[in-house]
């Protein structure tokens, strides 16, 4: 599972999530979705941090996050 | 020692799951999904009624998994006061635009703090009436133009700004009135804690609560998403400035 | 006659509202009506239920909007003027397809007029008033005991059909006092929270959601379709009509409420003086009885229309009977009621001396 | 049968509460009876009166626009109420507030220094029952006996002890009309 | 061509009142004629007035109700749930006797309904809508053109009166762009103050008052009966009507505003294949042109009135012909618009082939 | 040396001379006189319009000698802006009880002072509607009773009362907003001189001004005239403090 | 003239300004006027020190007040 | 003689602007034109369209219920205005934006990669001038030098400088389809 998921068809392509990612893994994709969108896409999953700022700046909810951790 | 994944952030589960009729990087929807997580984490969608406005927010109601209702414009603090009054063990909010709260239904609001009975009011400040196009608001700053304040607000003309949680602070009825920010993270998570309690003030019985969020509207402002962060920050903050103005005892 | 009580009608209308199973009351004060708030404060409280005094019309129909949507009995009352208020409120409680009763103390108008009795709001009672396709049932009783007896037809027709039920008097029978009975009384235990209230989900498998809008103009047609089945229905079953006199009438007065009743008086009179006259007394304005005042086709020789308004229920009249009959049509306005001698001068200045 | 009478006079005169007095204790006959009030725009002071219909059947018109009779407590009222009574109708009047004669020939007109009597029974305040009395007298639409049960609706707790002297001023209206 | 611009409706609408030399405009945002308030905004400046965006709708018409007072030419503009709101002030106004125009941009309903063309709104405008006794002329043009034409009339006729006039369109003409020639300006320098303003007194010999309070029945009914006497005389003067290929008519469409304008594309399609038909397009609604209606008794085989609501034009269609000609209707609703040939398959439904 | 009358007091002269329909007592028979040696004072009475409430002044218009309208219930600033705006050479002035400006009214009265432009308000606050025969006003005190609070206003069914003054003064539009009571002479006289500023605010165009005066109802008070005096002194000014809570430069 | 001159059909007989005359020289008179009301009167008119206080209370404008001055 | 079309796609695919270009060179010819928007509830985003009609008479309907043609910027639009198009009427489709063919099979259609040629003279926002030359390629209400002479009305100022390009886009539509 990744750890930024970006709901495609949700992203409206505001650029929040880019505009607040610490470590700019964030970038406009250049596909458009069904609404006619360039949706967010992550870069380099291995380089989130898990900061959680992109799911808490996205109006869409469009931005699920996860993290493996040793169980 | 196996790997598992940890959720960082999921989907609230109050939320409905479609797609908004926002436009891109409205922070309408950072509401929104702040509203989900609440209910969710304080397990109130099965005594949730939501009272949506009319405004950008008028299909409110298609988004959440909870009952709501969709008030006349402006009136959603009065209907409100109906749903609690018959059912005081519900949780019942207002979510409110600025037009809809601090014009036309400047009496309700003022009253329904007045009176002091818990509620709910999310109140969204974006500077102007987005759904209609917009149009000048009681929050539109000095200087700044609308559709119905072309050549910029100025008091001669226009009238001076309103600042709702200052004003209804001043009343005896409130429990609890913030102005909160959702420009960045950091403010987003403030504006969370302090909806927390202004769903708690309610959900403990203890009074009326608001909290004024100081929103973005990239259409009408005609800004990107980003620079409008960037003018709430530098432009709204300043006259809108954020703090609680009211917390009473209990209030956590 | 331990049964009966002396009330000013206001405060009856409310205690019979209170026996019809209302507890919740939402209203802002206005003359000739304040006796029916000030006993709703006093008694709901008594009764489990609830009395909040709005600040203003507006914000008492939208109160009663969301009591409705709880799916309580719920009613507002006011006059004139803040009746008008409530016009917007009004078409969203249709347009949402909830019940409530609504009562209007009508006065003198037009605009703040005076506070004496009136008709002069059966237009907007029946015809306009708020926007868009929308009906009310409206009851116009002309005694306080009808009145009571009213508001029970008045609850549940508004639970059975999900929609706006008027109740129209003036300050006449507001203001006063005749012995009532309360004959019926509801078990409010025995009411069910209706399945598509907004409660809170508890459980229920579904969010429930109460809205006037319908952003897509086939699917708010679609919606005015079902409103119009739902008034053709009320139409076809609803109307109520008291016929007095009626039986060997040459003549009729139309008249309801107040004037209805001033018109029994003049009827007697005009008997006395061998007129025929009977009285066609709507007891539903909307429904308007116009079937069973059609039967009167090719019996009657007249019919005068009476009214403290100009013109306003005389239109149904007249769309009743489309000049299969002749029409008198007699009115008065700001607040002036006549007596049953200018009513009988008025038929006998139309009509003749009614041979 | 129906007894019809309109009571006038200022607001705080105790007008409209004689008219309730009469409307319940006919109630309590078993008669139909209505009380229909009207007041002038003033809260206080300012003209009021009230109609009252006693009857044997269903009352049509609560509205009186030919009163049989017409109690009046002072100039104003005594005005507007003379011209309309019904022919050989009954004018009751307060003669201590009112100085003038009714000018109509065809009524029975009954002047009773009702304040003065009142005044002289411990308090003004009594006028209405003088009046009243005076009414009672002259028709019987209701038996006396049972405005004194009326009575002990309206006069409950403290004011019970009122009841005698209200009684009394009932009786001295009475008296005055019966004495003549 | 020089002279025709290409506009909005509700712009050039907006336009049209200030040629016709409204310069105070007070109003409330709402869809579908947020450009009248809009355009006031950056007009009403340039020439002088002032623009002021109310807190509400009820706040508008009282706004308005205040400088009609002081006798300048004044509008307001919204559209139905917003005109549901000004019931109370525009009752007011009337009972007071001062002259205002109000535009109603009808959009569907009940209550919030949606942002779609309707006529839901004509009972609330010519029959009831706030409380008592009161008319106001509605004119309803059905094309851009003619509105602004008629805003010349509005505001000549209220003035003349001192009564409300409402423009009612739908959001069809409202959104909608067409050229427009702007023929009359009126020269507001020429417009003098009348003599019952309130402007302070200023010298006068007395202070003015204006009220629709008047306490006392016997007065408020003089005061009725004077505002009934004006409305006569308007009933009498005052209507219009279009005929559109009446000369040779077999049947009439009946409609008014954006539905008249699409019937002419009807009657075009019917008379194509041999149907006479023509239209009767009322451009007052009230006054309703039932005398002009009334000439075609004898010579029509039947009318169709077509309306974007249910059975409201109808209701004056039948009072005014009464079933002395067959009488059919066609409605639609919620925003629904039926295009030239729905309104035809409706005809010849009701109709047959039209022979 | 001969003798002549000096004058101390008299009647003055905008006042049409009529006896008024208040009740015995009532100080909105003092505010009222206020106005009217105001409007005298000042030479206002060729360029004044009166706006008038529904309640108990309903028929304030026939008691003075300048010109007047009546409004609808609460909308008495709303129809002052749309008088102001056209003639802004004119003084106008709204006059309003509890119910008409806190209640039904708010909205209005919210958005006029908000405006700023100006306009003066003189609000009778006493605590009930008196015109409609007592019902509670938003000014009602906990405890009182009223015909719809029959046990004493409580927050929990009938919620608390209002300030208006400091609510209002909270606004950036008012220059001029006090509260005074009617009491007693020298309350008088301070009333007198707040509500000389408060029309000055407008003369000098300088901006909204309101004037909140204490009275009494002594008729739905069930007191007498002078213990309704009393009463204002002892219960009602504790809870509403005398004095001026927003006074911009200029106003004098 | 009189100092303190009271406009009987005016007065209501409220008592506001026998209740604040610090002299002591306003009472309710035992007449009755046209509209009911017993009106106030001033038992001695020399008493009268001009304070205003009575014209400055009555609700009614029933009171108007003058002085002799020396010219 | 009456044209009439529907032009219809998302918000901000310049959809309305083409269509009163397209009015309001109907209207310096001389013509009577009439233009009606339909609007979706988002403010950005969602679906837009509107009807143009150019022609000698008056106009009666400026509501469409069957266009004689109809451009379409997106699968939505192409969905719903396919169906409506009167028989042998015109269905101009931006191919690069829509993948689907048409199913009619008596309509002229045009399937032209609209954004692809906008892009390639600078920016895909020219996508609807490309389109519009398209249309009047097929069909000739109005001259394509009444639009210049239209566009000189909507790009003044700073904007002015782009006139040449849409001239250039709204030629390329004309040439695709002439080209054919
Ligand atoms: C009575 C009434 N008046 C006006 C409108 C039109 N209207 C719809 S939304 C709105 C204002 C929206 O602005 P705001 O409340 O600030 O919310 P936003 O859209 O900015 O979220 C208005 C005026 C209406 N629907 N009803
Ligand atoms: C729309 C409307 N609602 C209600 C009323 C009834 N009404 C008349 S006066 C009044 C309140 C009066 O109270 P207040 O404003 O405090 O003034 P007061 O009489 O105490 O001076 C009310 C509710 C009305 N006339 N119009
Ligand atoms: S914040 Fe959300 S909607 Fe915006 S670009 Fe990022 S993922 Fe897309
Ligand atoms: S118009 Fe403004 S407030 Fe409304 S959804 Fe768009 S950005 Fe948000
Ligand atoms: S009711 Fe009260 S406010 Fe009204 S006049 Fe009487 S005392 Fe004054
Ligand atoms: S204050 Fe005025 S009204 Fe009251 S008693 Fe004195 S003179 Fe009479």
């Amino acid at each position: 599972m990744e750890r930024v998921s970006i709901d495609e068809e949700r992203c409206k392509s505001c650029g929040l999530c880019i505009s607040i990612c610490p470590v700019k893994i964030l970038i406009i994709s250049d596909r458009l979705n069904a609404r006619g969108f360039r949706p967010a896409q992550c870069t380099d999953q291995d380089k989130c941090t898990s900061c959680g700022s992109c799911a808490l700046i996205c109006p869409d909810i469009a931005i699920e996050l996860h993290r493996e951790v040793k169980v | 020692m196996a790997e598992q994944m940890k959720v960082i952030y999921e989907r609230p589960r109050s939320w409905a799951n479609k797609v908004t009729h926002y436009c891109p990087g409205c922070t309408h929807g950072v509401a929104h999904r702040l509203v989900a997580e609440l209910v969710d984490e304080m397990g109130l969608v099965d005594k949730t009624i939501g009272v949506w406005p009319v405004g950008c927010a008028v299909l409110g109601y298609d988004y959440f998994n909870f009952d709501s209702v969709e008030a006349a414009h402006g009136r959603a603090p009065a209907m409100a006061t109906g749903i609690k009054v018959t059912n005081p063990d519900n949780f019942v909010f207002t979510y409110q635009g600025d037009g809809d709260l601090a014009s036309i239904g400047m009496a309700e609001i003022v009253h329904a703090a007045a009176r002091g009975w818990p509620i709910t009011v999310i109140f969204i400040n974006n500077g102007n009436y987005g759904m209609t196009g917009g149009q000048m608001a009681p929050t539109t700053l000095l200087g700044q133009k609308t559709t119905t304040s072309p050549l910029g607000r100025t008091p001669q003309a226009n009238g001076f700004p309103i600042r709702v949680a200052e004003m209804l602070a001043q009343l005896d009825g409130p429990a609890y009135i913030a102005r909160v920010s959702l420009d960045s993270p950091v403010n987003i998570r403030k504006a969370k804690s302090a909806m927390r309690k202004a769903f708690n003030a309610q959900v403990r019985g203890i009074g009326f609560s608001l909290v004024e969020c100081l929103s973005t509207c990239p259409t009408n402002w005609k800004l990107t998403p980003v620079e409008s962060m960037e003018r709430v920050r530098k432009e709204v903050m300043p006259y809108f400035p954020l703090g609680e103005f009211k917390v009473v005892e209990g209030v956590l | 006659m331990s049964d009966k009580v002396l009330m000013k009608g206001a405060e009856a209308l409310a205690e019979g509202a209170i026996q019809a199973g209302c507890r919740y009351y939402f209203g802002y004060p206005i003359t000739p009506q304040n006796e029916t708030p000030e006993y709703m404060s006093r008694r709901l409280p008594e009764v489990g239920g609830r009395f909040v005094q709005a600040e203003s019309e507006v914000a008492s129909i939208n109160m009663v909007y969301g009591a409705a949507c709880a799916g309580v009995r719920v009613m507002t009352s006011s006059s004139s003027p803040g009746i008008s208020l409530m016009q917007e409120g009004i078409s969203y409680i249709s347009g949402s397809n909830v019940p409530c009763v609504v009562m209007n103390a009508m006065r003198g108008g037009p605009g703040l007029g005076n506070i004496a009795p009136a008709q002069a709001d059966y237009f907007q009672a029946v015809k306009g008033g708020g926007n868009g396709d929308y009906k009310r049932i409206v009851f116009a009783p002309s005694s306080i005991q009808e009145g009571v007896d009213l508001f029970v037809d008045a609850f549940e027709l508004a639970d059975k059909y999900r929609m706006v039920v008027m109740v129209i008097v003036d300050g006449l029978i507001g203001q006063m006092m005749e012995p009532v009975e309360f004959k019926t009384r509801i078990d409010v235990s025995t009411l069910k929270t209706p399945e598509w209230a907004t409660v809170g989900r508890h459980g229920r498998d579904h969010a429930n959601i109460i809205t006037s809008l319908t952003l897509d103009a086939a699917g708010l047609e679609q919606w005015n379709l079902k409103l119009q089945a739902k008034y053709a229905q009320v139409e076809l079953t609803e109307s109520r009509i008291e016929e007095y006199q009626m039986d060997d009438a040459d003549y009729a007065i139309i008249a309801y409420g107040t004037m209805a009743r001033i018109a029994k008086t003049t009827i007697r009179i005009a008997r006395a003086k061998g007129i025929k006259l009977g009285l066609l007394r709507p007891i539903t304005v909307w429904p308007f009885p116009a079937k069973q005042i059609q039967t009167y086709v090719g019996k009657l020789k007249g019919t005068l229309t009476v009214e403290l308004a100009y013109r306003q229920l005389f239109e149904d009249v007249q769309l009743a009977l489309c000049g299969k009959i002749p029409l008198g049509w007699y009115g008065r306005g700001g607040g002036v009621v006549p007596g049953p001698q200018e009513i009988l001068a008025a038929f006998e200045e139309q009509f003749g001396k009614g041979r | 049968m129906e007894h019809n009478v309109v009571i006038a006079g200022f607001g705080g005169q105790g007008v409209m509460l004689i008219g309730e007095l009469l409307a319940r204790a006919g109630m309590e006959e078993g008669k139909e009876v209505t009380w229909l009030p009207s007041y002038g725009p003033e809260q206080r002071g300012g003209t009021a009166n009230c109609a009252v219909v006693v009857a044997d059947e269903p009352i049509a018109s609560p509205l009186l626009t030919e009163p049989q009779a017409a109690i009046v407590f002072n100039r104003q009222s005594f005005d507007k109420f003379e011209p309309a009574i019904e022919k050989g109708g009954l004018l009751v009047i307060d003669s201590t507030l009112i100085d003038r004669k009714a000018s109509r020939a065809d009524l029975d007109v009954v002047y009773i220094p009702a304040t003065d009597i009142a005044t002289e029974l411990g308090n003004s305040k009594f006028t209405n029952m003088v009046l009243l009395g005076a009414y009672l007298g002259k028709v019987n639409p209701i038996s006396i006996a049972s405005v004194h049960g009326a009575l002990s609706v309206f006069l409950t707790g403290k004011k019970a002890a009122l009841i005698e002297v209200n009684k009394k001023a009932l009786q001295a209206g009475v008296d005055f009309v019966n004495k003549k």
